[in-house]
């Protein structure tokens, strides 16, 4: 880890000063993403600022029917936080399955859903996109957990958040406050594609701190649901949460969104579509699985991941109507 | 939170002389100009109507299985290293060093942390416990470690040690997956899991006995 | 000949370990908590290049850095890189951080070298050569019998590919050592090691000062595995830096990411197997060419045939160099992959021949393999030990559910099972001894340069004592991991028991009898009259006087006595076998461990607490080597991608099942004395899990680990063929 | 305990028999004690070798480090005990 200057703000405009008043200063919250990249040198800033001695930034409340959940909101409270749960179990879900005990205890909201992908090029030290003389090395080499969908780019990661899988769902927005004052937008804005090795994945602009999200007041039914290959301590190799909003028993919308697939949380509209005026049973969720892989193109090593897409796609579906079916054995 | 990277270049190509932990400078064998700063005496610049900026080596104080220790760290030590290498508190152990496998877990205000992605500058004015606080008598959770074999090499034992304790502090009537849940955070490699939960288990049962 | 008591009273028993609440309470030291006054803080700088040569190497900058004490080259110009984690530099300063940033300071040239990392690519034409003479070292063929001839014979033949990757040691304490120059002629060294005099050896003879002037301290350490022989490269770093410092003490102890690089590992295995056998269950033949690689260093053979008696036999193996660190020695050497492909291999025949792969392992058994005695006669089978350890397995496992392959039910979730025999030698050696001390004030002290390494050494020797002279085992003070005490076991292929136990029987056998004389001659009583329990000296079996009364009998002075090895104590050579009930999620590949059983046997237990902690540990080991581990190498960067402890995954406590350890404790076992038992409980492990996997989704998954990737692999490869047919 | 040496490729086997340099280090030195067998078990050798010098598998000579490469007096870096 490279030396940094230091700076405990405790009000948000002081945090924008902090940040702004730096030349590569990145904010700082529970430290589990953050931290370590400083130790491997994948990113050397000359200050960091931190941010929860920053209370305003923390906490849970009602917004009209909805919910704003501060950025600092740490990961444990939103777990414990009744009106989550019973509202909005597709975020209660997969905040639950995030990390460990001590993660959960640490992390945050924002810190989630602005960690920097997990992809083992790029906390290799081989930048984001890990090509070498103008080639992928990710293409050509272990891409077991990069993605199947969007691979005609050389951003071949994978999103790493599983809090922004849900958000997205449930159509949250996200707010950020800088220099220039506050903005709003849909949570999915803050991801994009890099291009190019100098283009980041995220959105947020220098000298920016996001400051809450907001969930929308819930219709229908929500859930989340992933696979992993340990059951302690583990990366989803496939997160889905959907978001249905029912007329009776039919889908009138459905939102799908999935992690693990793409450099950016991925929406299939194509299962969207299939679900759309249909009430949601074994057959139509697996129809929907079916649309939502049929544009995966998998890398060399990750063909197995469009299956499993499938069955997660299927089983979120199916868990959000109440069928569990592959518990009953 | 909000983690930005503001420099132009982005990181990318610019980053990727450092290949991981290699400690390398491949390109360049030059210090950034902060690092050579913060390596002179400490210092504390105000940034205006902001918070004060801190860097070099910090006198700090933290308060630690109730006493108060002293020590100068950099801001980018961490509560790990710092409680290691500069305030001879060795319980917790420095093993993976990136915040997965538990070694390192202490209690601040009444939670785990990673102490390993923990700066030790952002712990001062916060509780923090070690097990070396914790009581050793029968009806400590040392005491049902020990008992029931918990420990090989005993190298992961004290981040086990703490975590149990935590939970049993927030949660004193664990089911076998509560318990396993909430040690899920810790990675031994001898191999003592079995005895671990045995442990948490019995010593759930003997703080009841004791309450 | 001495032999153990036949009706102890403490051995065998369950006695926690008595170092175990220093560790549990976070107070006992371990050689990477020492920090001595002065301590400076030593940090490697290691190739980031898989294979390159440093044409130049400049520390100018480095050693002005602040608070730098020193930097020593061990890659000058010239040197040749090997691996992704080759040592090239360490520096010395003030604090860990300063370390570090010197380090970086270093400025290094390279020539790059084209690279290979994978055993694929490592046998291509034109790949780049690891060792001049070629990156393939091919074994001589070793037939027996005439395997073509049982081919055209057999009832049934299978040929499939089997393999696992390189795994690493992980151990938790990171290799290294605090090392400080007592004078001119003298170390005194805190280290992670194995094998404390191994240790003192190689710093001596890298400094040419006497042995004896070395001492190296092992109180406690945090895990081996195998890999902590001697000093290291780093250690010796440290030694060198600690020089140049005027002899501050230099403390280097490599980062995760080095530990995984260069700390060792085991190697790969693959194989190709050919395997026949006849309706009754029989096998007749077996051929296999198998590979692996050890990185940039041999290693890589492992035993196979595995455990059956198979009269057509051809075996050829392959040694594969690479760009990668080099293996080391890691628990039961070559055994866990000899075991998996062959376990494999007799399941898929058994699938075959449509019987159950129990029976057909029973039939197999090698009748004509003995192992020793206490006296270290051949006079047991080990196939006999298997016959009555199995169907104890079996039914602890409940066999009776195992359906067999692909009949496992329609839904999504497969349950199956599987199971998998090991062996392994161990035994003692005859070179240690154990000093046995009894003072006047009552204290009993053992003392012996081996050291413990988690597996309960320390508790064994006081055991040993409190059993013969009546004590508790808090009585006994065990002191270990010293390098300038009487000569002890490395702790290494299952051996530090069997060779401790006998030197220590003997040494307190001894002490306890000069004591009852001495004693008896002060109170006027017969020596032969005098015998010692529940810490009293009795006289006729009565008891006289309370055991530190009769310690002052003694006078000034104490009683101490030096033994060695003897037969009739100790013995070498078990059997052992595993099952493993499973559920596999066939639509995500998903793999949740229900229930393993370990049967096994290893003589005279000393301690039940302590031996069984072992076996599930070793089992532990096993299910993370069917399950999670993987070392993964970049082909096109030549770089380790998973140098940490979450993309290297390890089980964590939720991924644990039940497991059941079965100590096959019979009076026919115990009557061969003390057997070590570190390695074997984690040699079958991974096999059983891969055959119950393969039961429950009816396909054979042949690439360990069991992951998703792979069973998924294993499962549509297997569709794609049944839609083609 | 079996000679390791049974399983060399034939045209390393006549300098098998050559002790050992004295530099060459396994772990079977330190548990086994007898010498140089190392890990052998029956007819297989997968010992673990390192050079005294180097600390590595590498000796010297920038030749790999093993039974019967050390045993070789013809190597560069070889020294008797």
């Amino acid at each position: 880890m490279q030396a940094f200057e230091y700076a405990g703000p405790s009000t948000i405009e002081e945090a924008v000063k902090s940040l702004t008043g730096s030349k590569s200063g990145v904010a700082l919250s529970g430290g589990t993403d953050l931290i370590s990249r400083m130790k491997d040198y994948v990113t050397s800033p000359d200050r960091v600022v931190y941010l929860k001695g920053v209370k305003p930034l923390a906490g849970i409340t009602e917004t009209k029917g909805g919910l704003s959940i501060g950025a600092g909101t740490r990961l444990v409270d939103v777990i414990a936080n009744k009106d989550i749960a019973k509202e909005f179990p597709a975020l209660q879900q997969a905040t639950l399955e995030v990390g460990t005990p001590q993660i959960r205890n640490m992390a945050t909201v924002g810190g989630n859903l602005l960690q920097r992908p997990r992809c083992w090029y790029y906390r290799s030290g081989l930048g984001l996109l890990g090509m070498k003389d103008g080639k992928s090395l990710v293409r050509t080499g272990d891409n077991r957990y990069h993605s199947i969908f969007m691979t005609d780019g050389d951003a071949l990661f994978t999103s790493p958040s599983s809090l922004a899988t849900p958000l997205i769902a449930l159509g949250a927005t996200a707010t950020l406050v800088g220099e220039k004052g506050e903005r709003t937008i849909p949570v999915e804005a803050l991801y994009q594609v890099p291009k190019t090795s100098d283009d980041r994945e995220l959105t947020i602009l220098p000298g920016e701190i996001l400051t809450k999200v907001t969930i929308p007041e819930p219709k229908g039914k929500n859930a989340s649901y992933e696979a992993r290959q340990k059951q302690a301590h583990d990366w989803p190799l496939v997160l889905c949460s959907v978001s249905l909003d029912m007329n009776g028993n039919e889908v009138n919308n459905g939102r799908v969104i999935i992690y693990g697939v793409a450099p950016i949380p991925w929406r299939s509209e194509a299962a969207e579509a299939a679900i759309k005026g249909k009430a949601i049973t074994m057959e139509t969720a697996a129809a929907a699985a079916d649309a939502a892989v049929k544009a995966a193109k998998p890398l060399s090593a990750n063909g197995y991941k469009v299956g499993l897409t499938k069955t997660v796609v299927k089983r979120a579906l199916l868990a959000a109507a109440g069928n569990r079916y592959w518990e009953e054995a | 939170m909000a983690e930005h990277d503001p420099t132009k270049p982005r990181p990318g190509t610019s980053r990727r002389d450092f290949l991981r932990g290699s400690g390398l400078a491949a390109a360049t064998a030059v210090l950034t100009a902060p690092a050579v700063a913060a390596l002179d005496e400490a210092k504390a610049a105000a940034v205006e109507d902001g918070p004060k900026v801190l860097s070099g080596e910090l006198p700090i104080t933290l308060q630690v299985n109730g006493h108060e220790m002293s020590c100068k760290v950099e801001p980018r030590s961490t509560l790990l290293d710092t409680l290691r290498h500069r305030l001879d508190v060795t319980g917790p152990k420095r093993v993976c060093d990136r915040g997965s496998c538990g070694a390192c877990t202490v209690i601040v205000d009444g939670d785990t942390v990673y102490s390993c992605t923990t700066l030790a500058v952002s712990c001062q004015g916060h509780e923090i416990r070690t097990l070396e606080s914790f009581d050793t008598g029968a009806t400590g959770v040392p005491h049902a470690f020990h008992q029931h074999d918990a420990l090989m090499c005993g190298y992961c034992t004290p981040g086990f040690v703490t975590a149990c304790k935590a939970m049993l502090e927030k949660n004193p009537n664990p089911t076998i997956e509560e318990a396993k849940r909430g040690l899920d955070g810790n990675i031994c490699r001898c191999g003592t899991y079995v005895g671990v939960l045995e442990a948490a288990m019995a010593a759930a049962k003997a703080m009841k006995k004791e309450a | 000949m001495p032999s153990w008591p036949e009706k102890p009273r403490l051995i065998g028993k369950s006695i926690p370990r008595i170092d175990g609440l220093a560790k549990a309470s976070g107070k006992i030291k371990y050689p990477s908590d020492m920090r001595p006054e002065g301590t400076l803080f030593g940090v490697m700088l290691y190739s980031p290049h898989p294979h390159a040569k440093v044409t130049s190497i400049d520390t100018a900058a480095a050693e002005k850095m602040p608070g730098v004490k020193g930097v020593v080259v061990i890659a000058k110009a010239g040197a040749t890189l090997r691996y992704h984690g080759d040592d090239i530099a360490g520096v010395a300063a003030e604090t860990e951080e300063q370390a570090r940033d010197a380090v970086r300071a270093i400025k290094v040239d390279y020539e790059i070298l084209p690279h290979v990392v994978t055993e694929e690519d490592a046998v291509k034409p034109d790949a780049p050569k690891i060792v001049p003479s070629g990156n393939a070292r091919k074994g001589r063929a070793q037939t027996t019998g005439d395997p073509e001839a049982a081919f055209k014979e057999a009832d049934a033949v299978v040929e499939a590919e089997y393999s696992a990757p390189v795994i690493t040691h992980v151990c938790l304490e990171p290799h290294g050592l605090t090392a400080r120059w007592d004078r001119d002629d003298a170390i005194t060294a805190w280290a992670s090691t194995q094998a404390v005099g191994a240790t003192a050896g190689e710093l001596a003879g890298r400094f040419s000062i006497p042995v004896t002037n070395v001492t190296v301290l092992t109180e406690v350490m945090g895990g081996g595995f195998g890999s902590k022989f001697g000093a290291d490269v780093w250690g010796l770093t440290a030694a060198e830096l600690s020089k140049k410092a005027g002899g501050r003490p230099v403390k280097m102890f490599l980062d995760r990411i080095q530990e995984h690089l260069a700390g060792g590992n085991r190697p790969s295995a693959a194989g190709k197997v050919k395997i026949a056998g006849k309706k009754d269950g029989t096998v007749t033949a077996v051929v296999a060419t198998t590979s692996g690689t050890g990185g940039a260093r041999g290693g890589s053979n492992f035993p196979f045939p595995y455990v059956y008696a198979i009269k057509n036999v051809s075996r050829e193996h392959t040694e594969i160099f690479v760009n990668g660190g080099g293996a080391r020695a890691m628990r039961a050497p070559g055994h866990p992959q000899g075991c998996l492909i062959m376990e494999a291999a007799m399941d898929d025949l058994a699938d075959k021949l449509g019987i159950d792969p129990l029976e057909m392992r029973l039939k197999n058994l090698n009748d004509g393999d003995k192992v020793v005695d206490a006296n270290g006669k051949p006079t047991i089978s080990r196939a006999g030990i298997y016959r009555e350890q199995v169907p104890i397995g079996a039914k602890l496992i409940g066999w009776e559910n195992r359906k067999p392959r692909g009949q496992n039910g329609k839904g999504p979730i497969k349950r199956g099972y599987g199971m998998a025999l090991h062996q392994w030698g161990g035994g003692g050696t005859a070179v240690n001894k154990v000093t046995c001390t009894i003072s006047p004030d009552g204290s009993v002290e053992l003392k012996t340069a081996t050291q413990d390494i988690g597996t309960g050494a320390r508790t064994i020797l006081a055991i040993i004592a409190a059993e013969i002279l009546g004590l508790e085992v808090k009585d006994v003070i065990s002191n270990i991991g010293n390098s300038t005490f009487p000569p002890g076991q490395g702790s290494g292929g299952s051996t530090t028991s069997p060779s401790m136990a006998p030197p220590a029987f003997n040494a307190v056998s001894k002490a306890r009898d000069e004591f009852l004389a001495r004693v008896g001659k002060a109170i006027n009583e017969e020596p032969a009259d005098l015998t010692l329990q529940d810490g009293k000296l009795d006289v006729k079996g009565k008891a006289v006087m309370s055991w530190k009364d009769a310690c002052r009998k003694l006078g000034m002075m104490g009683v101490s006595v030096t033994e060695g090895f003897a037969e009739g104590l100790a013995s070498g050579g078990v059997a052992g076998c595993q099952f493993a009930d499973v559920t596999v999620d066939i639509e995500t590949g998903v793999v949740k461990l229900n229930k393993i059983v370990a049967v096994q046997d290893s003589g005279l237990i000393l301690d039940m607490l302590t031996w069984r902690s072992q076996v599930y540990g070793g089992v532990i080991g096993g299910l993370n080597y069917g399950l999670f581990e993987e070392r993964v190498m970049d082909p096109g960067s030549g770089l380790m991608l998973n140098p940490d402890m979450e993309l290297y995954k390890l089980a964590g406590l939720s991924d644990i099942p039940e497991i059941v350890v079965h100590a096959h404790d019979t009076p026919e076992m115990r009557a061969r004395g003390v057997i070590g038992v570190g390695e074997p409980p984690t040699i079958s492990t991974a096999a059983a899990i891969g055959n119950a996997v393969t039961n429950a989704v009816g396909v054979r998954v042949n690439k360990f680990p069991m992951s998703p990737m792979n069973v998924l692999n294993a499962l549509n490869a297997a569709s794609n063929k049944e839609g083609k047919a | 305990m079996a000679d390791p040496d049974n399983d060399l490729p034939p045209s390393e086997l006549p300098i098998a028999h050559e002790a050992p340099c004295r530099h060459l280090r396994h772990k079977g030195m330190y548990v086994y004690t007898d010498g140089i067998s190392g890990e052998s078990h029956q007819d297989y050798d997968n010992t673990i070798y390192w050079c005294l010098t180097t600390m590595k598998s590498f000796g010297p000579d920038d030749d790999m480090v093993d039974g019967p490469g050390c045993r070789n007096p013809g190597r560069t870096c070889y020294e008797a005990i």
